[in-house]
């Protein structure tokens, strides 16, 4: 995709500019249709039947509230801290943005084919710590100030598991490159690394259990990382009122807002990369090429995003210090003890 | 910029805070506190070191207003609102002592149907206490399946006396209505219906893994400590205290039916802890199950405005009859002059001395827990307040 | 056990008039015992720990203006045994004072506090005494019958 | 408690194994409900039937009020206001749907429909069942003064003319009274003589005028003024 943009405008800096805004393009509709999705999920599990109004099954409804938060008054608290304030939400939207430039929507369309961008990832997704903490802090509330503390200690420790998980990728694929990974599992729904990556049979069978493992481990961390229910006690609404964005309205809260939904689909998408072949159709060759591949990547993510709007409104709230059991206690071990014998399955 | 504070932070009881504790106030604008419950909490990071509760912003004068009506009929209204999810019990209670105190048998249809009413408006304010527990725990989808639920008793409730909310159904002496003809029919379907919701909700969310993790060995309330503070309802029997009015202190005609005391046994921790008196409500939803279907069994054809006196002038005198409420011991004390209008009439509402207690078991906890505690003792603001 | 022998029980053991213990069995409808409120602890004390009476919770404690005098109602009734009594002291309006029983029963600190709040009888020994329903700064006592409600509330009309 | 006593390790691995498999119990029921129909209605476009005996918003059928202000003293919460004027022999005021007579001009008829709290106890004192509630629970207002509902059909010029002729006949009847009460004096002062029929005569002096009873039933009409 850069080599036909260059090609076609020239290798200077707009080439780039478009590279960069791309994803935008993707989150913006990507948004809009998880929310309408999320509320429809939600509602039709509880036996309403939520928007109906604006468009068929009001569809035009998430515009609507965009709309909405565009027009409203955009209010910064006296004693608030001003720019860290103003600051913080783009802080939170730029950690989340960032991430997409590696991820690989298709073979031909990565925004960069980083040769660490596994490792890009981790480290850059813990920029949005920055953000809510600033964002904690800055809003001079004790709530909001419980909940950037809370969110800080969650996401830094559940970096821990999931690292484990992207380590076992790593030590089967020998790559970094989310590109050379879903490479990696392609040809087949049989190769996808859940299932034990294009190994002999003897090998798979011993690989699945604890891939199977690792699959659930990072996802629950993920989990964990977006700050989705059962681990919303960053926001939890009955206990923080909203956490750290409860003194945030208009533009602001939406890029909070915007933000929690792109990060919910950076971490499916990894998730997709990791285990289920990324962009790699599960028939191997047959229906394959680009534009396929973009189908197969966002629909196996958006897969993954719905499965986590369903565990969200079915299950309740861990408290703090269960959070850190969840991930020190069980998630770490366990991911130690998979990488350990993924470690000796690999070299055996 | 910021003066420097030379003198510790006092809360409201006197006690001056250490260097690391902060006082946060949960409420009255707080999600979970069910109403305009305002929780003062001493913290230190997020362990709760002492909680202050300040109630009275709903006081709306009920015993004030009950002195300046002009006869006992004009009460039930109000006593409508005190307990705004179980008005049904509320006004039970108020007629069953001021019967008490007029010395006016009803027929005995009036005593059926109104434990029909009673043990319907039972099963609907604990569906309401589950539901909103979920949410205070994270779950939010429990919530509007009871609700779903609800809102066929409350049908039912419509079609007797065309209130969904605050009935003004039971009279001094009667009812104001007699059921429709289509209401047992329809009671007993719903019956039917309800049963398995009950063990569907229990999937969901009682033997949730991580609703255990939040509620068991949570808010511990051993019984001596329940008995001592007047804890009563799912709060007294949660904490292993096998006792219930309906049974301990028979009213209208409950001894006629065959059903179980529910007591917590602290099956998923210690007993008295939230998850017990979770399950107490959940367990006592499927006693009221069995005793209305008795009730419409066995209930006699009647006349329901029999008793129902032109003029209540009680004598001078005074009384204390207390029922069973869905959270409590509710107990209406009425003193007459010998007037139409009640000289005094105090209402010993069952949250107010259930709410008093959670100082007690929430010191160590953690604000999460401030949370799950507050939802397991279920408040209604209405009624702590009056 | 009846009204009648917990009150046999009671002047047993408090044969002293100073107690004041005077039995209203025959009153309309709930018989009640009236005591002198300087010994409403002890009373109370040998209530709860008797062996016989066992009256373990207080249900209620309800303030009441009888023109003239105010009074405290104590509605007692026992778990294990299942009976109950009431038992009321009496105060004269100019000098409320009535020993408190939050040391015996814990219910009776909120209820104290309400009937300090809205009656201003002043319980003696109560551990935190303030006002419970109304604000903090709410003047006058207005379920005594002579209460007058105030035109204004910190600036505010009242009946607005 | 019997969970206490067990082994910490296998306390451990039941806690995770729990974990997982009660999320996918609830996994489980929320998903069979995604394929259930919703219990909702879209409101204002959809509506729930109303059951017959619903209770919804006051409505006064002045034609058969015979303003006895039965409702007005049941209300708890004193949100009917009712004014009377009484009518002289020769208006015709008509009778009521149950044939009773109607005696008294009703110039005012309000209710505070914001105050009503719905309880329905002014609906069975209600003499002639002329006050009722209604199904129509939609009437929401931008001031809270069109909430003040006047059901009174009499127009200024009514009143004013109902008014004077009562005032007139009170007059008259004070008039009359008075000079009963005259006649009670002189016969008094006559009793001090014979004092054996003081008694009779001051009984029939507060006949004459008695006072306003709302709730008279119709058989104590002999006793209005003429």
């Amino acid at each position: 995709m850069e080599q036909f943009l260059i090609s076609l405008l020239g290798d200077n800096i707009w080439v780039h500019i478009i590279m960069g805004a791309l994803p935008l393009v993707f989150i913006l509709p990507y948004a809009l249709v998880t929310i309408y999705l999320e509320m429809k999920i939600a509602a039709h599990m509880q036996d309403r039947l939520a928007y109906m109004r604006t468009g068929w099954h009001g569809t035009l409804q998430p515009f609507a509230d965009i709309l909405k938060l565009l027009q409203k008054e955009d209010t910064i608290p006296t004693a608030a801290d001003k720019i860290l304030f103003i600051l913080a939400p783009y802080i939170v939207f730029t950690g989340t943005y960032a991430a997409f430039a590696v991820l690989p929507f298709s073979k031909a369309y990565v925004g960069s084919d980083l040769n660490i961008g596994l490792f890009y990832i981790v480290a850059i997704s813990s920029l949005v710590v920055v953000g809510l903490l600033m964002a904690g802090w800055a809003s001079n509330n004790k709530w909001s100030l419980f909940g950037a503390l809370r969110s800080a200690a969650q996401i830094v420790s559940y970096e821990i598991p999931s690292a484990f998980a992207i380590l076992a990728v790593i030590m089967i694929t020998g790559t970094m490159s989310l590109n050379g990974i879903s490479d990696f599992q392609s040809s087949g729904i049989q190769n996808w690394l859940i299932f034990g990556g294009p190994f002999p049979m003897g090998k798979k069978l011993l690989l699945f259990p604890f891939m199977l493992i690792m699959f659930v481990i990072y996802y629950i961390s993920s989990m964990a990382e977006v700050n989705r229910t059962p681990f919303d006690i960053p926001e939890a609404e009955s206990e923080l009122v909203q956490g750290y964005n409860t003194e945030f309205s208009g533009m602001k809260f939406a890029m909070f807002y915007l933000a929690e939904y792109a990060n919910l689909f950076v971490v499916s998408a990894i998730v997709t990369v990791l285990f289920f072949g990324g962009w790699a159709s599960p028939f191997g060759t047959f229906m394959s090429g680009p534009g396929w591949d973009a189908f197969w990547f966002i629909t196996k993510g958006m897969f993954f995003v719905c499965v986590n709007i369903w565990l969200r409104w079915t299950l309740p709230r861990l408290r703090v210090d269960q959070l850190m059991y969840v991930s020190w206690k069980v998630l770490t071990p366990f991911a130690l003890f998979c990488v350990l014998a993924i470690g000796l399955i690999v070299v055996w | 910029m910021s003066e420097i504070i030379t003198t510790p932070p006092v809360s409201s009881t006197g006690r001056t805070l250490r260097t690391e504790e902060m006082i946060l106030n949960m409420g009255p604008q707080h999600p979970a506190t069910h109403g305009v419950l305002r929780l003062e909490l001493v913290v230190d990071g997020e362990i709760v070191v002492d909680v202050i509760p300040h109630i009275g912003y709903l006081h709306r004068c009920f015993e004030k207003h009950c002195e300046h009506m002009t006869n006992y009929q004009q009460v039930i209204p109000y006593t409508d609102r005190m307990d705004y999810v179980a008005s049904m019990t509320n006004e039970f209670g108020f007629v069953v002592a001021a019967e008490r105190l007029l010395k006016i048998q009803v027929p005995e249809r009036v005593d059926y149907i109104r434990v029909i009413m009673a043990e319907f408006q039972r099963i609907a304010s604990h569906l309401i206490a589950i539901g909103t527990y979920g949410i205070d725990i994270g779950a939010f989808t429990p919530f509007l399946y009871c609700f779903r639920d609800r809102e066929k008793i409350l049908d039912l409730f419509e079609m007797t006396c065309g209130a969904r909310l605050l009935y003004n159904y039971m009279w001094v002496g009667g009812l104001s209505h007699d059921v429709p003809p289509d209401f047992i029919p329809k009671a007993k379907e719903f019956c039917t219906y309800f049963k398995p919701n009950i063990k569907e909700l229990n999937d969901l969310l009682t033997y949730n893994e991580i609703f255990v993790k939040r509620t068991a060995n949570v808010g511990v309330l051993p019984a001596d400590v329940a008995i001592n503070y007047g804890c009563s309802g799912p709060m007294l029997r949660g904490s292993g205290v096998d006792w219930d009015l309906r049974r301990d202190d028979p009213y209208s005609v409950y001894h006629k039916f065959d059903w179980d005391v529910c007591v917590g046994k602290g099956e998923m921790g210690t007993v008295g802890d939230c998850w017990d008196r979770h399950i107490v409500r959940a367990r006592e939803m499927e006693q009221s199950v069995r005793i209305i279907e008795q009730a419409l069994e066995q209930i006699p054809e009647g006349d329901v405005h029999a008793a129902i006196p032109k003029r209540i002038r009680p004598n001078p005198g005074e009384v204390y009859a207390r029922i069973e409420s869905p959270r409590g011991e509710l107990g209406y004390y009425i003193v007459s002059d010998g007037s139409a209008t009640p000289y005094r009439i105090k209402a010993r509402s069952p949250a107010f001395s259930n709410l008093s207690v959670i100082n007690e078991i929430s010191k160590g906890a953690m604000i999460a827990d401030m949370v799950a505690i507050a939802g397991s003792i279920d408040i209604v603001l209405g009624e702590v307040d009056r | 056990m009846s009204p009648q022998e917990i009150l046999e029980r009671l002047t047993a053991k408090f044969p002293d008039s100073a107690f004041g213990i005077e039995a209203k069995l025959d009153a309309p409808v709930d018989p009640f015992i009236k005591v002198s409120p300087q010994h409403i602890i002890e009373i109370a004390q040998f209530l709860r720990d008797d062996d016989e009476l066992q009256f373990d919770f207080l249900s209620s404690l309800s303030g009441i203006d009888l023109k003239g005098k105010l009074g405290v109602v104590y509605h007692l009734s026992s778990l294990p045994k299942k009976h109950k009594i009431v038992l009321r002291v009496e105060v004269p309006t100019e000098a409320p004072e009535v020993q408190s029983v939050e040391s015996v029963w814990k219910t009776a600190n909120w209820h104290e506090r309400e009937a300090f709040d809205l009656f201003g009888i002043r319980f003696t020994g109560h551990s935190d005494l303030r006002r419970i329903l109304l604000p903090y700064d709410w003047e006058g006592y207005p379920l005594r019958k002579d209460y007058q409600v105030p035109e204004f509330y910190n600036g505010m009309k009242v009946p607005y | 408690m019997v969970k206490m006593k067990m082994n910490p390790v296998r306390e451990y691995f039941s806690g995770v194994y729990l974990g997982l498999k009660t999320a996918f119990i609830g996994m489980k029921v929320t998903f069979s409900h995604l394929f259930t129909p919703a219990v909702t209605i879209q409101y204002p476009t959809q509506k729930m039937k109303l059951p017959e005996r619903a209770r919804n918003r006051l409505y006064v059928n002045m034609d058969d009020c015979i303003g006895c202000d039965q409702c007005s003293m049941a209300c708890p919460v004193d949100c009917i206001t009712i004014e009377t004027i009484k009518s002289t022999p020769e208006d015709n005021l008509g009778v009521t749907s149950t044939g009773q007579k109607k005696r008294l001009h009703v110039p005012v008829f309000d209710i505070d429909i914001a105050k009503c709290c719905y309880c329905g106890l002014c609906v069975p004192p209600c003499p002639t069942e002329c006050i009722k509630m209604t199904d129509v629970y939609e009437f929401a207002e931008f001031d809270r003064h069109n909430l003040i509902y006047s059901f009174a059909t009499m127009t200024p010029a009514e009143i004013e003319t109902a008014r004077v002729k009562a005032k007139k006949m009170e007059e008259e009847a004070a008039a009359k009274k008075a000079a009963a009460a005259k006649a009670a004096a002189e016969a008094k002062i006559a009793a001090a003589a014979k004092a054996a029929t003081a008694p009779q005569v001051q009984q029939s002096a507060p006949v004459q005028a008695p006072p306003p009873n709302p709730a008279s039933p119709p058989n104590d009409s002999q006793q209005k003024p003429e």
